[in-house]
């Protein structure tokens, strides 16, 4: 085996055992988004099936062999037929423009959302191939582990250190993508405690399979002590710019010295990260 | 002296792809040495390299999307074993050597199976269904082919020299730009598409003109037959999206090369804008991909119905429709990338609305077969198969259309299941029905049933058995392009999954069985009238396989279904339509454009991809020439004597008068 | 020669017949090239003597653009609206749709996009 | 009537053959076939236009089109452009008439003009290099190289191309296919100017004023 993964694996270990079904929402957000998904699924499907068992019934019963179907050689149109074949789906997609058009506006990842307490905001970095987590209030630098409280709506924003990624926890809703130079904006709020899964979502390099993170949603008071367990060396520019290189990393939290960071990132005053070393085929991944 | 080259680009230190390589590589060269010592070059190069028949030339694409379809699937069958294994584990290919996996199969599937497969049958079938004799441009299309082949020949020889891109089959930057993909993968992958690419533009541009401005007398446009149509929309889009493509790549291609800031991370890029100007080309892309395909389902099935297609207007709307939304559809592509709730729903909404024109077309091959006499033979089998899966491909891909849905199934293995679900579906199982369907025009004989059926049946139950779990996996919140992973739920499933690449792989073996045994008993199933299926359409009419001019005299086109109803009427009065007057027929000549034009262009891209600066001047160079020597040419004709032209259409007739008897008109 | 009633057809830009109608010949060109010329001094005088409000003046010029393109589409490459040209301008008409689509399409999501995430300081 | 004019009089019958009495004549073929070229040729320079509008404000820092762009030269390069475009057409109309001399004198008039054409364009491009405002420096810079330098590009091959066909009607006369091939030569130039028409104006009118 050529990556040593052992931090990532025991993380997973603990996870593997839950599911991570977008049924089975803990969020807000996820649960609205499941609920939009079926619901279109279920408009969908009154359309879909009867088609589904025509094509089945006609072919069936249209077969050269059945000589109780009448064969109708000329039958070439109707003006009946043609007008339900356009009009049906035209209002079954009618129907469904309803639903896409309220969706989108109230679940858009940047609409803020209700909760209990004060929004938290996260600044969010992805990394070559780790995830970088920025409380800038409580003054901390977490690698690899979100850490919420349950029920406070969480304001995130996103940025990339490096390629661009998507930033995913499936049980608490929407994905959105991280850029560098830019930042995007996500809106989320966790229902439940629990450990989540959390993952990148598009391909960002040779590391991508292991750039999923642990999200916990915990309760105000685990929060308020997660906060004060940050320990280690304060997490500062220098140390930015070492784990901006490619690489793997365990889960950390570390107080962080440098309250512009993210802006900083975001602006390049902290260039991208440097990416492999130039070479016909990159050494792999290692730890 | 060799730029980048030098021994390190070839993989000794990676067995797999080496052997792999190796093994393609010996088989090429012993294939190359049994045609010269068979002494089989000078026929091959009279009759196919050099030849400009559309025939021919859609032939050749058929061949050559066959190739690259079972390359593609080798790399599909590496990825579902992978992903079966790496289960806390590494598996056993590695993220870098994965990582091209994924890439090499989507291009390889989209750029060299998929579209040259559809281009392909357009080649083959469009002048015949028009009654013409050849398409607007010959030789170009003859460049178009040999250029297409130039690209496949230039992913494919990444395996063994270099890498192919780790990107994905749409290079993304920043991770396809210098910094992140130091190596030669993208470029392989740009320098292969810019070339491929411009031979299907030139194939848009041939077509395109083909359909408008060359058809037989009397072919009006309300009496082309409906796979004409879909192939003009499906051209038109490829002259129209094609140039994106072209441009996007481009500038990849200058940032790369030159330093040029479109997408980078530094220097005021915006990779955004590559996002937005791919899918530009990426959603049109698609449906280049399955609007010939319909066009095949529109032949099989009033075929084997014995009816005419239902609703002639309302295809042909549809197809039109399909083609113009095409274009207003993209971003929903990247609805997770936060455009703001205004522009995702109005891009939401247009995908959604190509749901209609879709289902209308869905229902009136329904409505084809009720009241029909439906005949279950092979391209009658894929085409209710696929309307079955296609039905439910495009359902998911509605409900990816749904922004809040796709926020939580974008790049999901839902994804995945999706287009494969409307590409394997439609796209593949139109391209079988269509070889199946038009072996015998092409080649005089039938393929045979019996095994063709057990085929079929295999790999539309593969399809279902690997894709299926991929649905469920994603709404579990798998990501696509995954090399291991960690999470138990998914696991049962990619096993269920690896289980139906194996099935597939059994109706691959059998669809070569049904060739080889077909080849095998060919005298017993051949095609002496040039009417093997009851055909409605005018390929029909001519001999299996036609004369290289198509037809004696260009029929005088006065009906939608022209041929069904001479062919009807021949069959009440039991006489043919009186002879013709023969005259003699002028033909292009045969060139070694395309063939020259396409060695010069896989130097050039090879130079270009390892920084050979010199080899590419030469390179260019000869491609000058190529092209001002082909228009210095002076006779590009040659004339087949009326003689020969009727001593053909003696035999044709011959064999029509006496299949006469045995037909019952309808 | 040609039958008038036929439904005829001319390629794109072809000198033909076209030199006693309407657009045709040198006395096209000629026109073609006043009216280009005087479009683009136009263009090129009119901002630079303040003489239309400022922001409606991207419109002036879009607008004087189209049109130059427009008389170099009827006076130089003679697609015209004639009945033998139907086929020409479709396919234009076409390209067109597709130029706007693109080129509006893009800018309208970029626009989109660069609003909801842009670092104002970041492309000084 | 000389037999030239009665075959110049049989093509034109022959060109203006309706659609549905069979397949097109070969002139409209070809012309109708370049013309969809040409089409997707400006579906290419499309994207490159998405792409400046999109670009232009991302200077990272380094001059902008106001610091850059002298209009004065753009001017007089939008005037070569025209007359070579002009005389273009007068070309194909001596090409019509089958006047060898009329031709050769009105292609190298088009000629001198596009060469005027390329020599200012290379003339900015160079100034700008020389400024540090080369294509690496910023986004925006990168887009309008590219744009106006695709152009270029086709204005070189234009070039080429014009060249090869004054040695064609030299060598073959005004034969059929050779005729074809001047048909979608004009149609190629004149192409090319509607392209510029677009630049001056959203490249350089917009870039300098808005
Ligand atoms: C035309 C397009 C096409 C086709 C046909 C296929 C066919 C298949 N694909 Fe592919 N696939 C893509 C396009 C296609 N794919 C693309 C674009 C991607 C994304 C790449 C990326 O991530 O960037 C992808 C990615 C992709 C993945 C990666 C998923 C991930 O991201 O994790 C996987 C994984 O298993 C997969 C599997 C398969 C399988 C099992 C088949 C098939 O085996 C299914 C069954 C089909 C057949 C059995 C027919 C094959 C036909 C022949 C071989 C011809 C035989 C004919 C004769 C002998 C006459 N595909
Ligand atoms: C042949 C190829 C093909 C075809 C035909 C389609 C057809 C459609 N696709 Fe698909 N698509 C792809 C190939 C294809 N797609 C590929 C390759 C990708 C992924 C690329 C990548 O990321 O790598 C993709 C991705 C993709 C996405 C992006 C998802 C994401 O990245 O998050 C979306 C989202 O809207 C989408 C939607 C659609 C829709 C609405 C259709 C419609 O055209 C479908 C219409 C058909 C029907 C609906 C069925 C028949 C209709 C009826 C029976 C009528 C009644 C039904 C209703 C009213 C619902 N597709
Ligand atoms: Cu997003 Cu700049
Ligand atoms: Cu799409």
């Amino acid at each position: 085996m050529r990556i040593k993964r052992a931090a990532v694996l025991t993380s997973a270990l603990a996870l593997s055992g839950c599911e991570i079904s977008i049924f089975d929402p803990k969020g807000t957000i996820a649960a609205q988004d499941a609920q939009i998904l079926v619901d279109s699924l279920a408009i969908m499907l009154a359309i879909v099936i009867p088609t589904l068992i025509a094509i089945v019934a006609f072919a069936w019963w249209y077969r050269a062999g059945n000589t109780r179907a009448r064969y109708r050689p000329d039958f070439e149109y109707s003006g009946q037929i043609e007008l339900v074949v356009w009009s049906i789906p035209a209002l079954t997609v009618l129907l469904l423009a309803g639903v896409i058009w309220v969706g989108s506006h109230d679940l858009d990842p940047g609409a803020p959302i209700k909760g209990a307490g004060k929004p938290l905001t996260i600044q969010v970095v992805s990394l070559d191939w780790k995830w970088l987590f920025l409380y800038p209030d409580q003054k901390l630098a977490s690698v690899n582990e979100l850490v919420a409280p349950v029920g406070t709506p969480l304001r995130l924003e996103l940025t990339s250190g490096s390629v661009m990624t998507a930033f995913f926890v499936p049980q608490w809703g929407s994905m959105i993508y991280t850029m560098n130079g830019m930042t995007s904006r996500l809106n989320l709020r966790a229902d439940k405690a629990g450990d989540y899964y959390g993952e990148a979502s598009q391909i960002s390099g040779d590391g991508f399979a292991d750039m999923h993170f642990k999200a916990r949603a915990v309760s105000a008071d685990d929060f308020a002590k997660w906060t004060q367990s940050a320990a280690g060396v304060p997490f500062d520019a220098a140390a930015y710019k070492e784990l901006a290189k490619q690489g793997l990393a365990n889960p950390a939290l570390r107080p962080l010295a440098a309250p512009d960071l993210f802006s900083d990132i975001v602006t390049q005053k902290l260039p991208p990260g440097p990416g492999p070393k130039p070479s016909l085929r990159p050494p792999s991944v290692v730890n | 002296m060799l730029g980048k080259l030098t021994w390190d680009a070839i993989p000794f230190d990676q067995p797999i792809p080496l052997a792999a390589g190796a093994v393609v590589a010996l088989a090429v060269l012993a294939v190359l040495i049994y045609i010269t010592v068979k002494g089989w070059v000078p026929y091959l190069w009279r009759e196919w390299i050099t030849s400009v028949d559309h025939k021919r030339i859609g032939v050749m694409y058929v061949a050559l999307a066959i190739l690259m379809l079972m390359r593609g699937f080798i790399d599909a069958v590496m990825m579902r074993t992978q992903q079966a294994v790496a289960f806390r584990s590494n598996g056993y290919l590695p993220p870098e050597h994965f990582n091209q996996i994924f890439s090499a199969h989507g291009t390889i599937m989209i750029f060299f199976g998929a579209m040259p497969f559809m281009i392909g049958l357009m080649n083959f079938v469009v002048p015949l269904q028009l009654g013409v004799r050849d398409v607007a441009f010959p030789t170009l299309n003859s460049v178009s082919f040999w250029l297409t082949a130039s690209g496949a020949l230039l992913v494919n020889l990444s395996l063994v020299v270099g890498e192919f891109s780790r990107t994905g089959w749409l290079p993304f930057p920043p991770l396809s730009e210098m910094t992140y993909s130091p190596g030669v993968g993208v470029d392989y992958y740009c320098w292969a598409l810019q070339i491929s690419g411009v031979g299907t533009v030139l194939t848009g541009v041939n077509f395109v003109t083909t359909i408008l401005k060359i058809r037989a007398p009397g072919m009006t446009y309300m009496r082309m037959p409906i796979f004409c149509w879909t192939a003009l929309a499906a051209n038109l889009l490829i002259v129209a999206a094609f140039p994106v493509l072209t441009a996007t790549l481009a500038m990849l291609l200058l940032d790369r090369y030159l330093g040029f800031h479109f997408f980078t991370n530094t220097g005021g890029g915006n990779m955004m804008m590559f996002m937005n100007l791919i899918w530009a080309w990426g959603h049109p892309e698609v449906y280049i991909l399955i609007l010939p395909a319909f066009g095949v389902f529109s032949c099989v099935v009033p075929t084997f119905s014995g009816k005419p297609v239902f609703g002639y207007r309302s295809m042909v709307m549809a197809t039109m429709a399909i083609c113009l939304i095409a274009f207003m559809v993209w971003l929903h592509h990247f609805f997770t990338m936060g455009a703001g709730g205004d522009v995702n729903a109005i891009f939401g909404t247009m995908s959604a609305i190509i749901a209609v024109p879709t289902g209308v077309k869905i229902f009136n091959w329904l409505f084809t077969m009720y009241g029909g006499r439906v005949r279950f033979t092979v391209p009658m089998i894929w085409s209710v198969a696929f309307m079955i899966t296609f039905t439910v491909g495009g359902l998911t891909g509605v409900l990816l259309a749904v922004p809040p849905a796709d926020f939580m199934l974008h790049n999901s293995m839902f994804l995945v299941a999706h287009f494969h679900n409307v590409i394997v579906g439609g796209t593949v199982f139109g391209a079988l029905a269509g070889m199946t369907y038009w072996f015998p025009k092409a080649f005089g004989f039938r393929l045979h049933e019996g095994w063709g059926r057990w085929s079929a049946y295999f790999t539309i139950a593969g399809f279902y058995v690997v894709f299926m779990p991929l649905y469920v996996v994603g709404l579990e919140g798998m990501t696509r392009r995954l090399q291991h992973y960690d999470v138990g739920a998914w696991r049962p499933w990619m096993m269920v999954s690896v289980f139906g690449v194996l099935l597939a792989l059994v109706g691959i073996v059998l669809e070569i069985v049904t060739i080889y045994v077909s080849i095998r008993d060919r005298e017993s199933l051949r095609d002496e009238v040039g009417d093997p299926w009851d055909g409605r359409t005018l390929e029909w009419s001519t001999a299996s396989p036609p004369p290289e001019y198509n037809f004696a005299v260009l029929p005088h086109v006065d009906h939608e279904e022209y041929y069904w109803r001479i062919k009807q009427a021949a069959a009440r009065s039991e006489t043919l339509p009186e002879e013709p007057h023969y005259v003699d027929i002028e033909m292009p000549r045969n060139s070694a454009t395309g063939f020259v034009a396409a060695f010069f262009a896989t130097v050039m891209g090879f130079a270009l991809i390892w920084h050979i600066w010199w080899m590419v001047g030469v390179a260019f160079v000869g491609a000058y020439a190529t092209f001002v020597a082909f228009a210095w040419r002076d006779h590009e004709e040659h004339v087949i004597p009326a003689e020969t032209v009727a001593r053909n259409d003696h035999a044709r007739r011959a064999a029509r008068a006496k299949a006469l008897k045995a037909y019952s008109p309808r | 020669m040609s039958d008038a009633r036929q439904i005829l057809e001319t390629a794109p830009g072809d000198e033909a017949d076209v030199e006693h109608e309407f657009g045709g010949g040198v006395m096209g060109y000629t026109v073609g090239l006043g009216l280009a010329a005087l479009l683009t001094a136009t263009a090129f005088v009119l901002p630079a003597l303040n003489l239309v409000w400022p922001p409606s003046l991207p419109i002036a010029l879009g607008v004087l653009a189209i049109a130059q393109m427009g008389v170099h589409v009827v006076f130089f490459l003679h697609v015209t609206t004639g009945p033998d040209n139907v086929n020409n301008v479709l396919a234009l008409a076409f390209g067109a749709l597709i130029v706007f689509l693109i080129i509006g399409g893009s800018v309208w999501i970029m626009h989109a996009m660069n609003a909801n995430m842009m670092n104002p300081a970041m492309h000084m | 009537m000389s037999a030239t004019a009665a075959a110049h009089a049989a093509s034109h019958s022959v060109a203006r053959m309706p659609s549905h009495t069979g397949p097109a004549n070969k002139r409209i073929v070809t012309g109708y076939g370049f013309w969809i070229f040409l089409l997707s040729d400006f579906v290419i320079f499309a994207s490159l236009f998405a792409a400046f509008a999109v670009l232009v404000h991302n200077t990272n820092g380094g001059p902008g089109p106001h610091e850059l762009f002298d209009l004065k030269s753009v001017a007089v390069e939008t005037g070569a452009l025209l007359l070579s475009t002009y005389a273009c057409g007068l070309a194909s109309i001596a090409a019509h008439r089958r006047s060898a001399i009329g031709f050769y004198l009105a292609m190298l008039v088009t000629a001198i003009f596009g060469a005027v054409f390329l020599g200012l364009e290379i003339n900015e491009f160079y100034g700008f290099i020389d400024k540090g405002a080369g294509p690496q420096r910023s986004g925006f810079l990168s887009a309008f190289f590219t744009l106006v330098g695709c152009h270029g590009l086709h204005v070189s091959l234009g070039m080429l191309w014009l060249f090869t066909m004054i040695a064609q009607v030299f060598a073959k006369g005004f034969r059929d296919d050779i005729q074809r091939r001047i048909l979608c030569f004009s149609l190629f130039w004149h192409a090319l100017d509607i392209i510029w028409v677009g630049i001056f104006t959203a490249v350089y009118l917009y870039g300098v004023y808005l």
